[in-house]
C-alpha cells in the first residue's frame, strides 16, 4: 500500500528536481542574459564596443575584480565577509613594486610568490580574528581595512613607484596576451575554474557551504569550523595578494592609495553574481560573471558617450536593475515550482 | 566481553552558571541494547546527550569507551569513536540538498570529485528503509519539522555507528513514521548497536527499550530493567509524586461558531479545506506528517497567502496574509517550530512572553517593564515554568520549558480562537497533563481550540471532534464517539473515507 | 525667507573690509627665528605634495624655522578642517594649505587668522577671505592656454581632442579647462574640436578606463589633454600599450619621473609642469615673511624667497611662481622629481 | 549571557573613553580647552546623527550603506535650489523630503522585493551620489546665508548647538529602541525575523520606516554639514558611511542584528572623536591614526571575547552563536 502511494509522489518530485536544477543554473543565466543585453544595446549604438580590442580591454579591466570576487566568495559562503581586501591589494601592490624598483635583481616569480604570501598572511590575521577570537567578520575586517592601509601608508611614506622603475618583463605580465587572451584574464580564469571545481567537488569545499548555511549545525556535524574559516580567509588573502601584483603590473603607477574603496566593487560583484550575503549558497562563477558585468557597464557608459557627470548614477541604477531582475526571476521560478507541486 | 559497556559515563556533572544541569550521573550503554532516558523537562537529558557527543565537556566525571577512559574535545571526536547523535532540535544545513545534509563530511568520492550518483542512491535507500518520501536533491530549507527530524534520523543511520543516541526523535512524528523508525532501530539493535533513546511518550519507551534510566533535577534516580516497571512507576520516578488522570477533557456544550474556514486552497499545498470550530470546542486536526495541517494553520493565521476560499472569525472575514488582522480578530497561533517561529531565542523569557501583546504593556508611549514582568511572572507560575530568572534568555531553558513560554506568550493575549500546532511536542508527561488541563479549561471558558497533533492518544483524549487530512485534503470528520485509533489512521492513510 | 539674492545684496552692501586693523608692513623686518610653519596638503602620502612640502620644510630649515606636514589621507574637505582646528590649538605661526574645497575650509581658516595665524594657500586656492596670500604655481590662464598650444603644435592645429580631468569638482582643473575652452575658441583652432571632458577622479584605474572609453567612442580622436598627474600617467600607460601609441597625442601636467619612460618610447612628445619643490619652498618663505611682518599680503609688496630670489605680491594677494617648464626628450633627463 | 555581555561592553567603552579623555587632558597640549572641546563635539555631529538611525537599522539586522550618498544628494539639492533662488527656509524641508525619498527607495526594495539591504544600499550608494553629480554637477555653492552658517557653528559655552540637537535626538532614539513597543519589535525582528512575524509584528512596515528614518537623518546631517562648512557640493560627506558603521559596531551593536544599545553607540562615537582629536593634536601621523582606529575596532570586540573564552574553555555551538 505504501509503495503504491509512493509511486506518483516520487514521479512528481522527479519533475520538480529537473526544474530545481534548471533554476540553479538560471541563477548565473540571469547575469549572462543581462550581459548579453548590455553588449547588444551598446554594440548597436557603437559597433566598436564589440571589437576585439574593446573586449580585450573589458577582460583586462575585470580580471582583477573577478579574481577578488572569487576569493571573496570563498569567505562570503561561510557567512563571513572580508572588507579588508582592498587594503591587502594595496599593500601587496606597493610591496611588490617597491621590491622590483629597489632591488632590480630579484627574480619576478619570487616577487609574485612574496606578494601572494604577504596577502595570505593578511588573510591569516583576519582568519584568526574571526575563527579563533570570534570577532564578527565585518568588524574584524573593517578594522584591518584601516590597519592594513595604515601600514601601507607608513611603508610608502608618500613614495610612488612608476612604470619606469619596474622591469619591462614584469610590466608585460599585465598586458601580454596568450592566443589573443590577455594574461591577467587567463590567470583569473584559471583561478576561477580551480576554485569552482574545489568548491563543488571537495569535501572541504562542501563544508564551506555547510558552515555558512548553519554554523551551529556545522559544529555538531564535526566540521572543524575554525580551521575551514581560517583557510577561506587565507585563500582570499592570497588571491588579494596575487591581485595586488597584477595591479602593479597592469597599471605601472603604484602608491599607497592603490585600490582604495575597491572592497565595495568586489562585494557588489559577488552580490550581483547571486552569492547569498548571509552564506551557504552561490558560486564563484556567478561572482566572476558579476565582476565582468560591472566592468562592462563601466566600459559601456564610457563608450556610449554618456555625460561624465551622469555615469555614477547610471552605474548605480544598472547595478540595482541587475539585482532586481535577478530577484524577480527567482520569485517567478519559485512560484512556478509551487504550482507544479500541486496535485 | 558481554559485560563491558560500549560507552559509559561515570559520575559526570555539568553546570551552566548556577544551574547544575547534570549531577554525578552514571550511565552504561551496552551493545545490542536499547536504553531509555526518562525525566521531566529540564531534568538534564539533553545535556547528558551533549556530553556523550562531545558538545559539552563534563565539569567532572569520566567517559569510558570500551572500558577505556576517553576525552571528547568536540563532536568530531565522538563521531570518530562511533557515536552518532540525533539532537533534540534538528541541525540541518538549509541551503544544502537533503542528501548532502546526510553525508556532509563523508560524501562518497569518485575519481574526479564527488560521486553524487552514489550519494543519491544511498539516500534513496535510507529513505526507503524509513518510508520517507523526499527528493534527495531538494534543499533542506522549507522542510516541515517532521521531515527535518526524518532527515536527521537518516543522517544518524548513515553513519553506521556503534552507539546511536536519539534525543526525542519521535516528538514530531506520527504513528506510522514512529513504527518504521522502531523497525529500523530494532534491526540495528540486533546487529549489536547500542541505543540511547529519549522520549516523553512513555509507551514508546516500553515498546523499544530494555532498560530505563530516570533523571530528576539533573540527578540519577534509578536504572531499571523495563520489565520491572509499570508506566505509573516510571512516572512516579520522574516526577516524584503521583499524577492524576492524563486527559481531563471536561465536557462542554459548544457555543456559536467562532472560526469558520471555507473552501480554503493554497495551490500545491492544500485544497478545498472547509471546517468550523465552535466556542468551547476542541477540534483536532490529525493526519500523517506532511498532510498539510500546519500549512492550513499558517494560512488561517495569515502567515501564508491563500489562493482561494475564506476564513471568518466570529462572522467577520479575515484579510488574507495579515497576521495582525487575525490577531485583532482574536486568533492566536502556537506554531510547531518553537525555535524558529515561536521564540526569539536570544531574548529573555519576559520579553518573549510580552512580544505578541506589546500594546497591552504600554503606559503612554512607553512600555512598562513592571507590567511586562508581572505578566511574565503570572504566566510562568500558571504554567509551572522552570526557570532561574525571568531576565534569562529563553535559549537556556530546556525544550519543554521553551514550549511553555510560547504557550504563555499566546495565552496572555486571551484569544477567542486558539490554534495550537503540536502543543505538547517535547513536553514531559506531567507538564503535558497541565497543558491538556489548560486547553480544556480554555475551552470550558468559551475559547474555540483547533489542535494539530500527531499523537493519537492526545487527539483521542482531548478532541470533541477530529478532522483528518490526507495529502492536502480534508478526508474525514469524526465526532468523539466515532474517533478511534483505527478510524483516524484509516482516514489519515487515505484508505477509507469515513 | 532668505534667498540667494538677499545674501548677495548683503555682501555687496557690506564693505569688502579686509585686515583694516592690520599693522603696516615693514619690508625690512628680519625673518623671525623658530617660526612654526605647518603644511596642510590636500592629502598626505600624495607624491606630488610630498615633494612640495619637502621643499617647504627645506626652506623653513634655511630660515631657522620649524616645518611639519600634517593632513588627511583622504582628499576631503571635512577632514582638512579637523587639522586646521588642531593647528590653531597648537598655536602655529603659519598654515600653508592646499584646499580640497575652497569654501569649506574658510570658516576654520578665519578662526585661525583671528588667532593670529598667517595663512598661505598654495597649489589650490581657498576663497580669498580664508588666506593672506595665494602662492600660485602658474597662472591658470597660462596653464590652460599653453596646454592647448602644446597639443595644437603636435597636431598641426587639426583634429578632435578630449580632456581627461581629475574629479568633476576639482577647482584647479575646472579653472584651467575654462581657459582651454577659451583658447580653443580662437580662429587658429577652428579645425580643432573638444569632443568631451572625461573625469578619472584622480584614480589610476578609473582614469585608465576612461581613456579606453574615449578611444572607443571617438575612434578618430587625435589628442588628449590631461591636466592632472594621475590622469596623464594612466592615459600614457594605456596608449603606450595600444595601437594608438604615437598616433593619438597626449599632453598635460605630469612629473618627469612618472613620464620619463613614455617620453622615451614616443607615447608623449611633450608635457609641462612647474617644480613642486619650488612651489613649497616659495610658499614657506611667503609664510615666514607674513609671520615676520615683512608683508601683509597687499598688492605691491615684495619679499625675498631664499634661492628663488625676490617675488612681488600681485593683485588679490597672489604670488606667482613662474612659467611652467615644458619637458620633452631633450631635457627630461635633467630633472629628478 | 547577552545582557551581561552588553553591559560588560558598555563598561569597557566607557572606561576606555574616560581613560583616553584623562590621558589627553593631562598629556596633550591644547586638548582640554573650551574651543577644542567644542570643536571636537561639533566634529562628531554628522556621524552621531547618522549613527542613531544606523543603530536601529543594524539592530533590525539590516544595513544602510547609502547614508553618506544620501547626505551628498541632499547637499546637492540644497545647492541647486539655492542657486535657483528659493528661500533657504523652504529648501530645508525639501531636503528632508529628499532624504525620506532616498530611504523609501531603499526600504521598498528591501521589503517589497526581499532583497538583501547590503546589496540594495551598495547600489543606491552609487545611485544617490551619482544623482548628486547630475543635479549640482561640478559647482560648489558657498554663498549660503550667514545667519544659518553661523548658527551651525555657534555654541552655548563649550557645547555646540548641533550637539544639543544630537543629544535631544539621541534621547528620543534611545527611548524608542529601549522603552517602546516599536523598539521591542525592532530587536525581535533583528534577532529572529520569522518569530517576530509569527508574533504579529509588522516586519516590512517597520523596516521600511527604519530606512526612511535613516534617510531623513542623513539629510538632517547634510543640512548641518552644509552650513557648518558653508559649502554645498555633490561630493560632500564622501566615505562617511564606513565611519558611521564603524562607530555603531564599536558601540557593541551586533552586525547580525538583535543586539545593541544606543548609549554604547554614542560613547563609541565620542571615543572615536576624542581619540582622533587627541592623536592629531599630539602630531601623530595620519597613517597611525587609521591604524589605531582599526585596532580599536578589533580590540574592543576581542577583549570581551577573550575574557569569555578564558572563563569557559568548552566549545559549544551555543556559545559560538551568542558571541555573534
Ligand atoms: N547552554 C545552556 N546554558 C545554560 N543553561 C542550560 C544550557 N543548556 C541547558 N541548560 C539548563 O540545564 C537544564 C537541563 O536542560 P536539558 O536541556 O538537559 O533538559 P532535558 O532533560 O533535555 O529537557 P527536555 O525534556 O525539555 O528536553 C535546564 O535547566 C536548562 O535550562
Ligand atoms: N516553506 C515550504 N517550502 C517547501 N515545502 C514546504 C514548505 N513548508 C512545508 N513544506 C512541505 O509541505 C508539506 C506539508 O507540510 P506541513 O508542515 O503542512 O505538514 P503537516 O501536516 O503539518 O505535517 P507535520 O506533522 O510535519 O507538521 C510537507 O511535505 C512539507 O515538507
Ligand atoms: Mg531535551
Ligand atoms: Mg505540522
Amino acid at each position: 500500500m505504501t509503495s503504491t502511494a509512493a509511486e506518483p509522489t516520487s514521479a512528481r518530485r522527479g519533475g520538480g528536481r529537473r526544474l530545481v536544477d534548471r533554476v540553479a543554473r538560471v541563477r548565473e543565466l540571469g547575469i549572462v542574459v543581462a550581459l548579453g543585453a548590455l553588449f547588444a544595446v551598446t554594440g548597436a549604438a557603437n559597433p566598436s564596443f564589440l571589437s576585439y580590442g574593446s573586449i580585450r580591454d573589458i577582460l583586462l579591466n575585470s580580471a582583477i575584480v573577478a579574481l577578488l570576487a572569487v576569493g571573496q566568495t570563498l569567505v562570503v559562503i561561510t557567512r563571513n565577509v572580508d572588507l579588508s581586501v582592498s587594503s591587502v591589494v594595496g599593500l601587496s601592490a606597493f610591496g611588490g613594486a617597491l621590491v622590483l624598483a629597489d632591488h632590480p635583481g630579484v627574480p619576478v616569480p619570487l616577487v609574485i610568490a612574496g606578494c601572494v604570501a604577504l596577502g595570505a598572511a593578511c588573510g591569516a590575521v583576519n582568519g584568526l580574528l574571526v575563527g579563533a577570537a570570534r570577532v564578527p567578520a565585518l568588524v574584524a575586517t573593517l578594522g584591518t581595512l584601516y590597519a592594513f592601509r595604515g601600514i601601507d601608508y607608513a611603508w610608502a611614506g608618500g613614495r610612488q613607484v612608476n612604470a619606469a622603475d619596474m622591469p619591462e618583463g614584469f610590466l608585460a605580465l599585465g598586458t601580454r596576451s596568450v592566443l589573443g587572451v590577455p594574461l591577467p584574464a587567463l590567470i583569473a580564469l584559471a583561478v576561477l575554474l580551480a576554485v569552482g571545481w574545489m568548491l563543488r567537488n571537495l569535501r572541504s569545499g562542501r563544508e564551506l557551504y555547510a558552515i555558512g548555511s548553519s554554523p551551529e549545525a556545522a559544529v555538531l556535524a564535526g566540521i572543524r569550523v575554525r580551521r575551514r574559516v581560517l583557510t577561506a580567509f587565507v585563500a582570499n588573502g592570497a588571491l588579494a595578494g596575487l591581485a595586488g601584483v597584477m595591479w602593479a603590473a597592469r597599471f605601472g603607477t603604484v602608491d599607497a592609495t592603490v585600490a582604495t574603496g575597491k572592497e565595495l566593487d568586489v562585494i557588489a560583484a559577488v552580490v550581483v553574481g547571486g552569492v547569498a550575503i548571509f552564506g551557504g549558497s552561490g558560486t564563484v562563477y556567478g561572482a566572476a560573471l558579476g565582476a565582468v558585468l560591472l566592468a562592462s557597464i563601466t566600459s559601456a557608459l564610457a563608450v556610449l558617450r554618456v555625460d561624465a557627470l551622469a555615469q555614477t548614477a547610471i552605474n548605480g541604477a544598472l547595478l540595482l536593475a541587475a539585482i532586481v531582475l535577478d530577484r524577480l526571476l527567482a520569485l517567478r521560478v519559485a512560484a512556478a515550482l509551487r504550482r507544479r507541486r500541486s496535485p | 566481553m558481554e559485560d563491558t559497556p560500549v560507552l559509559s559515563l561515570l559520575q559526570v556533572s555539568k553546570a551552566f552558571g548556577a544551574v547544575r544541569a547534570v549531577r554525578e550521573v552514571s550511565l552504561e550503554l551496552r551493545a545490542g541494547e536499547a536504553h531509555a532516558l526518562a525525566g521531566e523537562n529540564g531534568a538534564g537529558k539533553s545535556t547528558l546527550v551533549k556530553i556523550l557527543s562531545g558538545v559539552h565537556r563534563p565539569d567532572s566525571g569520566r567517559i569510558l569507551l570500551d572500558g577505556e577512559p576517553v576525552e571528547f574535545a568536540g563532536p568530531a571526536d565522538a563521531q570518530r569513536a562511533g557515536v552518532a547523535v540525533i539532537y533534540q532540535e534538528p541541525t540541518l544545513f538549509p541551503d544544502l540538498s537533503v542528501m548532502e545534509n546526510i553525508f556532509m563530511g563523508r560524501q562518497p568520492r569518485a575519481r574526479l570529485g564527488l560521486d553524487r550518483r552514489a550519494m543519491r542512491a544511498a539516500t534513496a535507500e535510507l529513505f526507503g528503509r524509513l518510508g520517507v518520501h523526499l527528493d534527495p536533491d531538494r534543499p533542506a530549507r522549507g522542510l516541515s519539522i517532521a521531515d527535518q527530524q526524518l532527515v536527521e534520523i537518516a543522517k544518524a543511520l548513515s553513519r553506521q555507528a556503534r552507539v546511536l543516541v536519539m534525543d526525542e526523535p519521535t516528538a514530531a512524528l506520527s504513528g506510522q513514521e514512529v513504527a518504521r523508525l522502531f523497525g529500523v532501530a530494532g534491526t540495528l539493535r540486533e546487529q549489536g548497536v547500542a541505543l540511547l533513546f529519549i522520549s516523553h511518550r512513555l509507551e514508546e519507551i516500553f515498546e523499544l527499550c530494555q532498560r530505563v534510566t530516570t533523571l530528576r533535577d539533573g540527578a540519577l534516580v534509578a536504572t531499571d530493567p523495563i520489565g520491572d516497571l509499570t508506566p505509573d512507576d516510571l512516572v512516579r520516578r520522574m516526577v516524584g509524586r503521583e499524577l492524576e488522570s492524563l486527559f481531563p477533557k471536561q465536557d462542554t456544550t459548544p457555543g456559536e461558531v467562532a472560526l469558520s474556514v471555507r473552501r480554503l486552497t493554497r495551490e500545491g499545498v492544500f485544497t478545498d479545506v472547509s471546517f468550523e470550530v465552535r466556542r468551547g470546542e476542541i477540534v483536532a486536526l490529525a493526519g500523517l506528517v506532511g498532510a498539510g495541517r500546519s500549512e492550513v494553520a499558517r494560512a488561517v493565521f495569515g502567515i501564508d497567502r491563500w489562493d482561494a476560499g475564506s476564513v471568518e472569525v466570529d462572522g467577520r472575514r479575515l484579510r488574507p496574509a495579515r497576521p495582525t488582522a487575525a490577531m485583532a480578530a482574536g486568533l492566536a497561533l502556537v506554531p510547531e517550530d518553537r525555535r524558529q517561529q515561536g521564540l526569539v531565542m536570544d531574548l529573555s523569557i519576559e520579553r518573549n512572553i510580552g512580544l505578541a501583546g506589546l500594546a497591552a504593556l504600554r503606559r503612554g508611549p512607553l512600555i512598562s517593564r513592571l507590567a511586562e514582568r508581572e505578566r511574565a511572572r503570572d504566566w510562568a507560575v500558571r504554567l509551572r515554568l522552570k526557570f532561574a530568572r525571568l531576565g534569562d534568555p529563553v535559549n537556556v531553558l530546556s525544550g519543554g520549558n521553551q514550549q511553555k513560554v510560547v504557550l504563555a506568550k499566546w495565552l496572555a493575549r486571551r484569544p477567542s480562537v486558539l490554534i495550537v500546532d503540536e502543543p505538547t511536542r517535547g513536553i514531559d508527561v506531567g507538564t503535558k497533563a497541565e497543558v491538556h488541563r489548560l486547553l480544556s479549561e480554555l475551552a470550558a471558558s468559551g475559547v474555540a481550540v483547533l489542535m494539530i497533533s500527531s499523537e493519537l492518544p492526545e487527539v483521542l483524549g482531548m478532541a470533541d471532534r477530529v478532522l483528518v487530512m490526507h495529502e492536502g485534503r480534508l478526508v474525514a470528520e469524526l465526532d468523539r464517539a466515532e474517533a478511534s485509533e483505527e478510524s483516524v489512521m484509516a482516514a489519515a492513510t487515505g484508505r477509507s473515507p469515513a | 525667507g532668505t534667498t540667494k539674492s538677499d545674501v548677495q545684496q548683503q555682501q555687496s552692501s557690506a564693505p569688502a573690509g579686509t585686515a583694516s586693523s592690520a599693522p603696516a608692513a615693514d619690508p625690512n623686518a628680519p625673518l623671525k627665528q623658530g617660526l612654526k610653519i605647518a603644511f596642510l596638503p590636500k592629502q598626505v602620502n600624495n607624491p606630488y605634495f610630498t615633494i612640495a612640502d619637502k621643499g617647504g620644510m627645506d626652506a623653513a630649515r634655511e630660515f631657522g624655522g620649524e616645518g611639519k606636514e600634517v593632513g588627511p589621507s583622504d582628499a576631503s574637505a571635512s577632514s582638512q578642517v579637523s587639522y586646521i582646528n588642531t593647528l590653531i590649538q597648537q598655536k602655529q605661526d603659519a598654515i600653508v594649505i592646499s584646499a580640497n574645497d575652497p569654501n569649506a575650509v574658510v570658516p576654520a581658516l578665519k578662526q585661525a587668522r583671528a588667532a593670529g595665524i598667517k595663512v598661505v594657500s598654495y597649489d589650490s586656492d581657498t576663497a580669498p577671505e580664508g588666506r593672506d596670500i595665494f602662492v600660485n604655481q602658474a597662472s591658470a590662464e597660462d596653464l590652460g592656454r599653453t596646454e592647448v598650444q602644446l597639443l595644437a603644435k603636435q597636431l598641426g592645429n587639426k583634429g578632435k581632442i578630449a580632456i581627461l580631468s581629475a574629479t568633476p569638482n576639482a577647482t584647479n582643473q575646472n579653472t584651467w579647462i575654462e581657459f582651454m575652452k577659451d583658447e580653443l575658441s580662437k580662429p587658429e583652432y577652428k579645425d580643432m574640436e573638444l569632443v568631451k571632458v572625461a573625469y578619472g577622479n584622480d584614480d589610476d584605474q578609473k582614469s585608465f578606463t576612461e581613456t579606453q572609453g574615449l578611444l572607443r567612442s571617438y575612434p578618430d580622436l587625435a589628442g588628449i589633454i590631461s591636466p592632472t598627474t594621475v590622469g596623464i600617467a594612466a592615459a600614457a600607460r594605456y596608449l603606450s600599450d595600444s595601437p594608438y601609441k604615437g598616433k593619438v597625442k597626449l599632453t598635460g601636467l605630469g612629473t618627469p619621473n612618472q613620464l620619463r619612460k613614455f617620453v622615451k618610447d614616443g607615447t608623449i612628445e611633450a608635457f609641462e609642469l612647474w617644480n613642486p619643490a619650488d612651489l613649497g619652498y616659495l610658499a614657506s618663505y611667503a609664510a615666514a615673511a607674513l609671520a615676520s611682518g615683512q608683508i601683509t599680503g597687499a598688492e605691491g609688496e615684495t619679499f625675498k624667497a631664499g634661492k628663488l630670489g625676490d617675488y612681488p605680491v600681485g593683485a588679490k594677494g597672489e604670488v606667482l611662481l613662474g612659467k611652467p617648464t615644458v619637458f620633452d626628450k631633450s631635457n627630461i633627463d635633467d630633472f629628478d622629481f | 549571557m547577552n545582557t551581561d555581555a552588553l553591559r560588560r561592553w558598555e563598561t569597557l567603552i566607557a572606561v576606555l573613553l574616560a581613560g583616553v579623555a584623562v590621558w589627553a587632558s593631562l598629556g596633550v597640549d591644547g586638548f582640554a580647552n573650551d574651543s577644542n572641546v567644542s570643536f571636537l563635539l561639533l566634529d562628531t555631529t554628522e556621524i552621531a546623527l547618522m549613527a542613531l538611525t544606523m543603530t536601529l537599522v543594524i539592530v533590525a539586522a539590516e544595513i544602510d550603506l547609502s547614508v553618506a550618498s544620501t547626505l551628498g544628494l541632499s547637499c546637492a539639492v540644497l545647492g541647486a535650489l539655492w542657486n535657483a533662488g528659493l528661500p533657504i527656509e523652504a529648501i530645508m524641508p525639501i531636503c528632508l523630503l529628499v532624504g525620506a525619498a532616498c530611504g523609501a527607495v531603499n526600504g521598498l526594495l528591501v521589503t517589497r522585493l526581499g532583497l538583501p539591504s547590503l546589496a540594495v544600499t551598495i547600489g543606491t550608494f552609487a545611485l544617490f551620489r551619482g544623482l548628486a553629480y547630475v543635479i549640482l554637477g561640478d559647482q560648489a555653492v558657498a554663498d549660503l546665508p550667514p545667519a544659518y552658517t553661523g548658527l551651525a557653528t555657534s555654541s552655548i559655552g563649550p557645547v555646540p548647538l548641533a550637539t544639543v540637537l544630537v543629544a535631544v535626538l539621541a534621547v528620543v532614539a534611545a527611548l524608542v529602541l529601549h522603552a517602546t513597543g516599536l523598539g521591542r519589535s525592532i530587536v525581535a525582528i533583528g534577532a529572529n525575523v520569522e518569530a517576530a512575524y509569527f508574533s504579529g509584528i509588522r516586519v516590512k512596515r517597520i523596516k521600511l520606516w527604519l530606512f526612511v528614518a535613516s534617510g531623513v537623518m542623513a539629510s538632517l546631517a547634510s543640512l548641518i554639514y552644509t552650513f557648518r562648512y558653508a559649502s554645498a557640493r555633490a561630493d560632500n560627506g564622501m566615505g562617511l558611511e564606513l565611519a558611521v558603521v564603524a562607530a555603531v559596531l564599536l558601540g557593541g551593536v551586533s552586525i547580525f542584528g538583535g543586539k545593541g544599545t544606543l548609549p554604547g553607540v554614542l560613547m563609541a562615537v565620542l571615543l572615536l572623536g576624542v581619540v582622533r582629536n587627541a592623536l592629531i593634536l599630539a602630531d601623530v601621523a595620519n597613517e597611525v591614526l587609521n591604524f589605531v582606529t582599526g585596532l580599536l575596532l578589533v580590540a574592543s570586540v576581542l577583549a570581551p571575547n577573550l575574557g569569555a573564552a578564558r572563563r569557559r574553555r568548552t566549545p559549544s555551538p551555543v556559545e559560538g552563536k551568542s558571541v555573534s
